[in-house]
This record gives C-alpha cells, structure tokens and sequence, in this order.
C-alpha cells in the first residue's frame, strides 16, 4: 500500500505526506495529553487537598476536559475596547504555536521524530522563548495594568530562567557531542545506567527549576499569580482564547517534560544494566517507556504546585541569576573538565 | 528560476519590506512585531546557507532575549503620547545622506563580491562534522583573538548599564 | 524628543486593587502606586460594606441589636455577640451564671479557632500555598458543625443572650467537643509541616511588614497582630470578663514583629485556645444560664413565655421596648477577639436603647496602617500584608 | 493608679479646663473644655506616671437637645505600662454665625498615629474638624456625601426624592436603560 502511494506520487510528496500524517498524529496524540493533563491535575491536586475533583462529568469526571473544551469554544469572546486589537488576537496564538511547535523536534521513540534536525536542543530553546512572545504580548494589548504586570514580569522571568536552563542542557551537549535529541538519548545508553541524570543532577536540578519557571508554574506562577494580579497576563482573555493560553501552557509543560526525559531520564530507552539482568524488558514499545517517564515528570509539576508557596519576584530574579546561573557554569566547567581529562 | 531562488527571492523582497515597515510604522510596539518576523526571515536564509546553528541562535539570542528586552522597555514608555508624536525626528536629510553613502559604498563594492569563493570549510566538510561543531572549531582557532575581544566588549557594555543603572538611586 | 523624555521619567504606575480583588479579602480598596514593583504610596479606602450599625443600634433595642453584632466580623460572629453582651451586662450592672460563662469562653475560643483557620487558609492561598487552604477548611468545617448542633446556626450565631446564653449545651456537644479538642493540635502540626519549614514560606513572610513594639501600640495594634511585636497585651488576661480568669492560659507573643512572626502567634493562639476549651468542659459548672438576679434585663425562659402571662407581658416588653431601668451612664467595654480588642462604647440614657453605640473595630485601626506597613515593599508583600494583618471588611466599615 | 487620682492630677494641674469628673461602673471620665484639650492629652501620654501610650478608641457623641455643648470627643485611653484605662471627653460645640470653628478640635494624630482613621471617621460622620489633620477626607461615607449621618437630626430612614445622593440616582437610571438587554 504505502509502496504504491510512493509510486504514484513521488518521492518529495511522499515525504510530505508522511511528515502531514506524522504531524497529525503528534498534534492528536498531544491535544489529547492535554485534555487529559488537566483532567489529572485536578483530579491529583484534588486528591493531596482532601477534596475529589472533578466527579460530575462522565465516570468520576472523565469527560471533564472535553466539557470544558466545548464551553471555552463556545463561550462569548470579549475584546476590550480599548486593546490594541491585532496583537490582542495574534498575541495567543504565538503563545500557542510557539509552544506546539516545539513537537516538530521531539523524538518520541526510536526513528518517529517530525523533523530530524541537527539543532534540535537550540530548536526547542528557541520555541520556548518565543512563548514568552504570546504572554508579553498579551500583557500590553490587554491595556489593564494587572496583564501589563504579568506581562513584564513574565518577560523578565523567562528571559533569566532561559540563560540558565539552555546553560544546564550544555552539559548535556557536552556528554553526548551532539545537538540532535535522537543522538543525545543514544549516547545515553553508552553508560551502564543509562541516563544522564547520574553524572549531570545539577543540570537537572537547574533544567527542573528552569523548566518550571518557562512554563510559570507554581512556585513561580508570578505572571499570573492570583492573589497579586487577579491573573495577570490572560485577564482580559476569554472563550477560546483564553483557552489557548491553557493549552499552551499544558503544551509547554508536555514538551518540558519530553525534553527533560529526553536529556536526562534516557529519553524511550530502559537503562541497560535493567534490561541486561530483565532481558524481556527490552521488549516493551519504546513510546510506552517514554511517556511513563513524561508522565512521572508532568507530575512532579502537579506535586510542586499542591506543594509550594509562590516565589516573590526579587527573590525569583535573584534565585536565578545568583543560583541557578553561576551554579550551570559551574557545571558546564567540571563536565567539560572531566570530559577532557577522562 | 528554480525553487530555491524562488525562496530567496520572496525572503530577499519581503525582508527589505519587512525593514521599511519596521521604521515607518507608528506604534514601537508593532514595530518589533515586525522586527521579530524579519528575524525569523534572517534565520530562515541561514538555513538555506545550510548554517542550523546560527539561525537557531537567531532565534534564540535575537528573538528570544533581546527583542523581549526592547519590549520590556518600550512598553514602559507612555505609548499614547509616542503614538501622537512625529514619528521621525528632524534630521532626517542626513540619515538620508548616510543611507545613500552606503547603498553608493555597496554598489561599487560589489564588484569585488565573489560568489564562487570556497574555504576549507565547505558544505560537504561542515554536513560531515556538522554545524556546530565547525563554528565551534573556527571560532576557539582561527577568530579566537576576536572573539575575546568581543566578549570583553560585551562585558564593558554590562558593568556600564550596572553603573549606570545604579548611579539613579 | 521633550515628550519622549517625559514619558520615560514617569516611573509610577497607579494601580486599583481592590473592591474587587482575590486578595484583599473582601471589599478593601488599595490605590498602589508602583514603580517597578516597589510600592511608593498606598492608599487604603474603606467604606464599601458600610452599613451604618452604629446608627442601626441607636434605634433598636439592646437585645434587638444583637444580630448587627453578628455581621461585624461575619467570620467569628459568637465573639462579637459575646463582646456585645458583655459589655451590656457590665452597663446593667449583672453578671451571667456561672455556667453560661464558661460556656461563652468555650464558644468564643472555638470562633477564635475557627477564625485563625480561615485567616490561615486564605493568608497561605494569598502568598500561593494552595494545599493548606483546603486542609483547613476541613477543620473549619468541623467547629461549624459543632456550632449547629449547639444553636441551629453555622455562621450567624446570635447565641449569647444579655445575661447568659440562648439555651443550654447538651453532654453530646460536649462530647464532641472533646474530641475535637483532643484531635485538633495534631492536625495544626498538619498545616505546620506543610508550611513552617518552607523556604519559600520563610522567605515570603520573614522581615516583611515589620513594625516595632512602640510603633504598633502607637498605631492601635491590638490582637495577635500586635503581639507579633511582642507587646504582651490581651484583653483576656488585664481585663478578664467571662470565666477567663478561672482558666489556665498563655499569651504568646512574637519577637521580630513581623509577618512571620504574627504567624507564630496565631498558630500558638490556636494551640492555647484548644486548651480553654478543654478546661472549660472539664470544669463545667452545673446551674441555670440566664442570670436570675436581674429579670428587668433578661427574656424569660421560652417555655414559660408560653405559659406565663406575666413572663409573656415581660418577654414582649422586652423585645420592644428594652429594659426600661438601664441606667444611666457610659461605659467602654472590650473583648478580645480573633481580630484583637472589639470595644463597645455605650452611652445610656436611661432608654431601652443606647443613646450612642460606638463600636471600635480592630480591623479599621489595622487597615488604617496598612500604608506604613507597604510604603517601600514589594507588590507581592502587600498580599502577605493585607492577610497579616486578618481584615474582615464587615467589622472595618460597619 | 487609681483613675480617680488620674483625674484628680488633671483637675490640679488643668484647674480651669476641667469641668467635671464622672465616675460609672469603676470607669473614670473627665469632662473638659475643648481650647486646651490637646495639651491635656498630651500631658496623659507623655507624663511617666500615667504613659497613655495606647489610643483605645477615639469617637464623637452627639447630645442634641440634651446638654448645650452639643457634641462631644471622646478619648478612651489605655497604658501599656502600667495597664490603666482612662476616658477624656472633650465637649465642642455647634459652629454659628459668630463663630465658624466652633466644632473642630485640635488633631492628636501627632501623638498616636493610630488616631488617623478615627478621627477622619468622626469627622466623616459627626462633621467634628480636627485641625491640624494630615488628610481630613470622608471615610465610610462616599466622597461627595451630603449630611453627617451619625448626628441625632439625621434621619435613619427617609425618603430624600431629589436630594438622594447623585450616584445612586446614576446608578438607578442606569439600571433602568440596561433593562432593555434583559434576557426574559
């Protein structure tokens, strides 16, 4: 079948095809992880709080996130008078797409990847910092002074948690000589434990915080923080695109995740000394193992938001680049160092 | 006209569009919206030059770190009054000036431009050792001298805006 | 370029939190203004849930003003009736039996429980801690079901009566009381070990809103909000009403004076109120609970008033008219509640309603130094702030 | 110390200002003129002996129609130190014609900072000026409030027809016009 497809419409639209069929795939498979990652925060969150979650929808809330989808697009959408349309509307969906894109890069087991690219760590530091884009964005146009504070605040986070998160992934680099994601968690099974996180859990440490302050989850939720600035950057939002900025934030949080698996946890692979003494271990679908541990990390962020108060903003600011900065350099020399002496 | 130039030419035009929007629209605020998509364009030629990794520090450090910071600015400034204000200052018959010199200084200057000049680094050698890695390579050999002096400009640059912004208090 | 030049040397920004705000705790208006995040000037307006109850309580009965106190600090509504009826009874000149005394201190440490929960769960929502919400809620919710078995009502209680109390407990309260009294220091380590450790907790409230002994008696500071600053002032233990002084308790007071610190105290309040309540059932006195000695001031028990003529002439009296023979005279009369020091200043003119009904609030003094405590902090510190210092709107505007 | 020798101090040293002591339930007040009431306070918080360092409460009572200084302060005062309560009243009088600053008292707000919102509040609802006031605005009342609600001439309840607070007529009008949106 896919040989006569191939034949009849040669080789570059074939390839075209197969990466639209992919890209669908991935899209589906995400927005579904999305739905449901949320449906799963409420329902973890709500168990470590003594309460249920959300239990009306469905067999114990199930079908929750697609009633909440269904209202979020049917709802009314309001554009306050005096925002600065264009960029109030465009404002989200860079939020979005900067966020979805990431996906393109993202190997999720042995050869499914969207795009192969040599850069793919660079490619995926860039995405997430253009999200930042879509809540700055949608700080100004929103011409309320709470969204002008989230937005501000969130420019200032994002760009002093990227320094030391794409500082934290140079270890990583360094390890695996590679850019390529597909490479790094190959390198990774050259050791008998198979991930990164061994030798490299400062840059982990780093990479964790980092990631959680990219995608302004508690304890650094300050661009939205409730209590101070109502919902900062997304309070004039509503309906659908308010809903963007939920999903980009759950996307972000996803692709995170997949990153910090990919650099750190050995990305679809088991650790071998494992698979070596449990042979049929190995047998297991890449794509399962891999989304386990992305599972396993979306709920850390869970656990940390049923957990942690929220960081101030100086105290942000100086966690990061007092702290988290010199402590990345600190390891990009002793990885560097061991590298070149063993 | 091939695919390829066909590429480079809708980025060629739409680039020099994107330039003369950049400065001629009033609100700064769109202005780097604009300024943003032209940057993608910038990384977008280098891939075509088959250059990733510069075009995804583009991204990265153009885009992603010092845009934002602009941003940061101007959107503290009291746009209502910027957008009633000329939007170019009074001296323009000399930027038109310089700008002319310039496009003078290219055009005689393009005659020396050789498109057919090849380094040791080829695009066969850099596929083979890839991207990173050969800028890496050319830039801790051949331009290291530069590349230091860069970074200490860079970091003159930090302790001025430290000393600067601590002499307002 | 002049104009440009201009706009960059504006620096502040006014911002408007509040009426409507998550964090300021009902209607509490807060004009900011910022430059960056630091806070230059704060102006608080009140005046939103204005009521007029001072001028409500001129024009009603002593008795009948009863639930106005109830919506004062809608949170802790029995110390406020409680407050009420003492000072009241001290402008009568009568004092309650001694069992519903004791049963007035059990009722009104279990409000200033109740009351610290919430502040607790809000003040920890404020600075992000989301969990401990919840948790104590679930506590709170306890103590109101506790208090509708004692009087049918879980927020609103109007329980006290001017002389004693509604009606009396029943040994199943009691009970329950007990166990709730035995059950709840393990649950404050509960919320303790969810966030006195913290280091973010420690670093969001530690040396932040502080304020000095001299300074916080100088503003009117009362309540746990004073003794932060480590003043050892409360209306319980200097100007005993109720049977306060025949239990065992402690004051605790705080060193640094700030958000921190206020924090400890309340935990500890709750710790020492656990304590009141135990002692209390334990030496529960038999006896009546309307005070006999002074009929002309009390209703009548209400099965009597349905059978009694005269206690029902009485009773309607009562309830329309006031005690004819209150004397006349002025009297300040304060309590402590979950806020701090609630003081009635009642001038009588020998009505059955006060001539003038002042009630001074903890919370407006509180709110009234909110700018000290902002001026040149964060905007994040004016949320640790405003909860520090536990508003409740409904007592601050009246 | 005993309140009565308190007051007994006050009427030694402020002979003339003192117009009576009243004593009620074991709660000791003196009644004074208003010219020097503050020097009289500030005599109470800064005398070691006495240290009134604790502004309990401070509000307004008017007496219309019942005693002829028709207003009064009153100051209910408390030491930290040596844990004694007090109560000053000051009397003031309605403003006339021939003389305007007939209700106002000198501001104490320099003494206890916590006198701030008292003060603005028995202004806002007595109509007492405290002089010397740093920000003497309304405060539970809206700004442009006419009438001082809390005085024994204002009705609790009346129909007020043209005289009712312009907002509240914008606001019903309003409610009016936004009816027509009303979903039936």
């Amino acid at each position: 079948m896919i040989d006569l497809i191939r034949i009849h419409t040669g080789d570059i639209i074939f390839n075209i095809l197969i990466i639209l069929v992919k890209t669908a795939v991935v899209f589906g498979v995400a927005m579904l992880h999305v739905a449901y990652a949320t449906y799963f925060e409420r329902k973890i969150i709500g168990h470590m709080q003594v309460r249920l979650g959300p239990m009306r929808v469905g067999y114990h809330g199930l079908l929750q996130p697609i009633a909440d989808g269904v209202k979020a697009f049917f709802k009314e959408d309001i554009i306050p008078l005096n925002a600065d349309k264009p960029v109030f509307i465009i404002a989200p969906l860079i939020a979005m797409f900067a966020t979805i894109s990431s996906l393109a890069v993202i190997p999720f087991f042995d050869g499914f990847v969207i795009a192969d690219i040599n850069v793919g760590i660079l490619f995926l530091l860039a995405m997430s910092s253009l999200g930042a884009y879509g809540i700055v964005m949608a700080g100004w146009a929103s011409n309320s002074k709470f969204s002008f504070l989230g937005g501000l605040r969130s420019s200032a986070q994002v760009v002093s948690y990227e320094i030391a998160m794409g500082l934290s992934l140079v270890g990583i680099m360094l390890m695996a000589g590679s850019l390529n994601l597909t490479e790094i968690v190959k390198a990774q099974q050259q050791y008998w434990h198979g991930m990164f996180l061994v030798p490299q859990f400062l840059a982990f440490f780093i990479f964790t915080v980092g990631a959680f302050a990219e995608t302004n989850r508690t304890p650094f939720d300050l661009p939205e923080a409730e209590s101070e600035l109502v919902a900062g950057y997304f309070v004039e939002y509503s309906g659908m695109r308010f809903a963007f900025f939920f999903l980009a934030e759950y996307v972000g949080m996803i692709v995170m995740s997949s990153i910090s698996v990919i650099c750190f946890w050995g990305g679809w692979t088991l650790p071998p000394i494992i698979v070596n003494t449990f042979p049929f271990l190995g047998e297991i679908p890449g794509i399962i193992i891999f989304l386990l541990k992305v599972y396993c990390y979306l709920f850390l962020f869970y656990w940390v938001r049923a957990t942690l108060p929220r960081y101030r903003y100086d105290q942000l600011m100086s966690l990061g680049w007092k702290v988290l900065i010199p402590l990345a350099l600190l390891n990009i020399v002793a990885t560097s160092l061991i590298k070149f002496f063993f | 006209m091939n695919t390829v130039e066909l590429f480079f030419a809708y980025f060629a035009v739409s680039m020099t569009l994107l330039s003369v929007l950049i400065i001629s629209v009033k609100n700064p605020v769109h202005s780097i919206l604009l300024m943003l998509v032209l940057f993608f364009h910038i990384a977008a030629l280098y891939l075509f030059l088959n250059a990733e990794f510069l075009a995804a520090v583009q991204v990265i450090l153009y885009a992603g770190a010092i845009l934002v910071l602009f941003l940061f600015v101007i959107m503290m400034l009291n746009l209502k009054e910027e957008l009633m204000s000329h939007r170019f200052i009074n001296e323009w018959p000399i930027g038109l000036a310089l700008g002319l010199s310039i496009i003078v200084f290219i055009f005689f200057a393009l005659d020396k431009f050789n498109p057919n000049y090849k380094g040791t680094y080829t695009i066969e050698a850099i596929k083979a050792e890839t991207n990173t890695k050969a800028i890496g390579k050319i830039l801790y050999t051949e331009y290291l001298l530069p590349f230091e002096i860069a970074s200490l400009i860079l970091l003159i640059a930090i302790v001025g805006a430290i000393v600067m912004a601590k002499k307002e208090k | 370029m002049t104009k440009t030049k201009d706009a960059l040397r504006q620096r502040e920004l006014t911002i408007n939190m509040g009426p409507q705000h998550p964090a300021t705790h009902g209607v509490l208006r807060l004009v900011l203004e910022i430059d960056g995040e630091t806070v230059i000037k704060c102006t608080p307006y009140v005046g939103y849930l204005h009521r007029g109850t001072e001028k409500l309580c001129e024009n009603r009965t002593y008795l009948s003003a009863m639930p106005l106190m109830d919506r004062l600090d809608y949170i802790s509504s029995m110390a406020n009736d409680v407050g009420y009826c003492v000072a009241v009874e001290r402008l009568l000149g009568i004092e309650p039996p001694e069992r519903a005394k004791f049963i007035r201190t059990m009722m009104c440490e279990m409000t200033r429980i109740s009351s610290h929960i919430l502040w607790l769960g809000t003040h920890a929502l404020d600075i992000g801690a989301m969990t401990v919400f919840l948790y104590s809620f679930r506590e709170r919710e306890w103590i109101m079901d506790l208090f509708e078995m004692v009087c049918g009502a879980r927020l609103t209680v109007s329980f006290p009566r001017i002389g004693g109390i509604r009606n009396d407990v029943s040994q199943e309260f009691l009970d329950s009381l007990y166990k709730f009294a035995e059950e709840f220091p393990s649950r404050i380590i509960e919320y303790e070990t969810l966030i006195d450790q913290n280091r973010i907790w420690l670093q969001r409230t530690k040396g932040i809103g502080v304020i000095s002994a001299e300074e916080a008696v100088n503003w009117g500071f009362t309540g746990p909000t004073l003794r932060g600053s480590g003043v050892d002032y409360d209306v319980r233990k200097y100007m005993p009403y109720d049977a306060y002084e025949q239990v065992d308790f402690d004051v605790p007071v705080g060193k640094e004076g700030d958000v921190y610190d206020r924090y400890r105290c309340r935990m500890e309040e709750m710790r020492q109120s656990v304590r009141i309540i135990k002692q209390c059932i334990e030496k529960l006195p038999k006896g009546p609970i309307m005070t006999p000695d002074a009929p002309k001031f009390t209703l009548p028990p209400k099965d009597k008033v349905l059978k009694d003529m005269e206690a029902m002439i009485h009773h309607f009296v009562m309830l329309t008219k006031g005690p004819l023979t209150a004397p006349v005279g002025e009297i300040y009369s304060s309590t402590e509640v979950p806020k701090g020091e609630l003081g009635f200043y009642i001038v009588s003119d020998g009505s059955g309603r006060p001539y003038r009904m002042r009630l001074r609030s903890p919370s407006f003094v509180h709110v009234s130094a909110l700018p000290r405590l902002c001026v040149g902090s964060l905007v994040a510190d004016v949320i640790a702030n405003i909860g520090t210092i536990d508003v409740v709107l409904g007592e601050c505007d009246r | 110390m005993n309140p009565l020798s308190i007051a007994q101090t006050i009427q030694d040293k402020f002979p003339k200002e003192v117009k009576e002591i009243v004593e009620f339930r074991k709660q000791v007040s003196v009644i004074i003129q208003r010219d020097r009431a503050k020097e009289i306070l500030a005599f109470l918080y800064f005398n070691k002996d006495f240290n009134f360092d604790y502004l309990v409460d401070l509000c307004g009572v008017d007496y219309m129609g019942q005693k002829k200084p028709r207003f009064e302060v009153v100051y209910n005062l408390f030491s930290m130190k040596h844990r004694h309560f007090f109560r000053v009243r000051v009397e003031v009088d309605e403003d006339t014609q021939d003389a305007p600053d007939n209700l106002s008292v000198d501001t104490v707000t320099d003494i206890w900072r916590g006198a701030d919102w008292h003060e603005r509040e028995c202004f806002d609802l007595f109509g007492i000026r405290f002089k010397g006031h740093p920000d003497l605005r309304r405060i539970l009342m809206p700004e442009d409030w006419e009438g001082y609600p809390l005085r024994k001439d204002y009705p609790l309840k009346s129909d007020l027809g043209d005289m009712e607070w312009q907002e509240y007529k914008d606001l019903i009008e309003f409610s009016e016009k936004a009816k027509q949106y009303e979903v039936r």
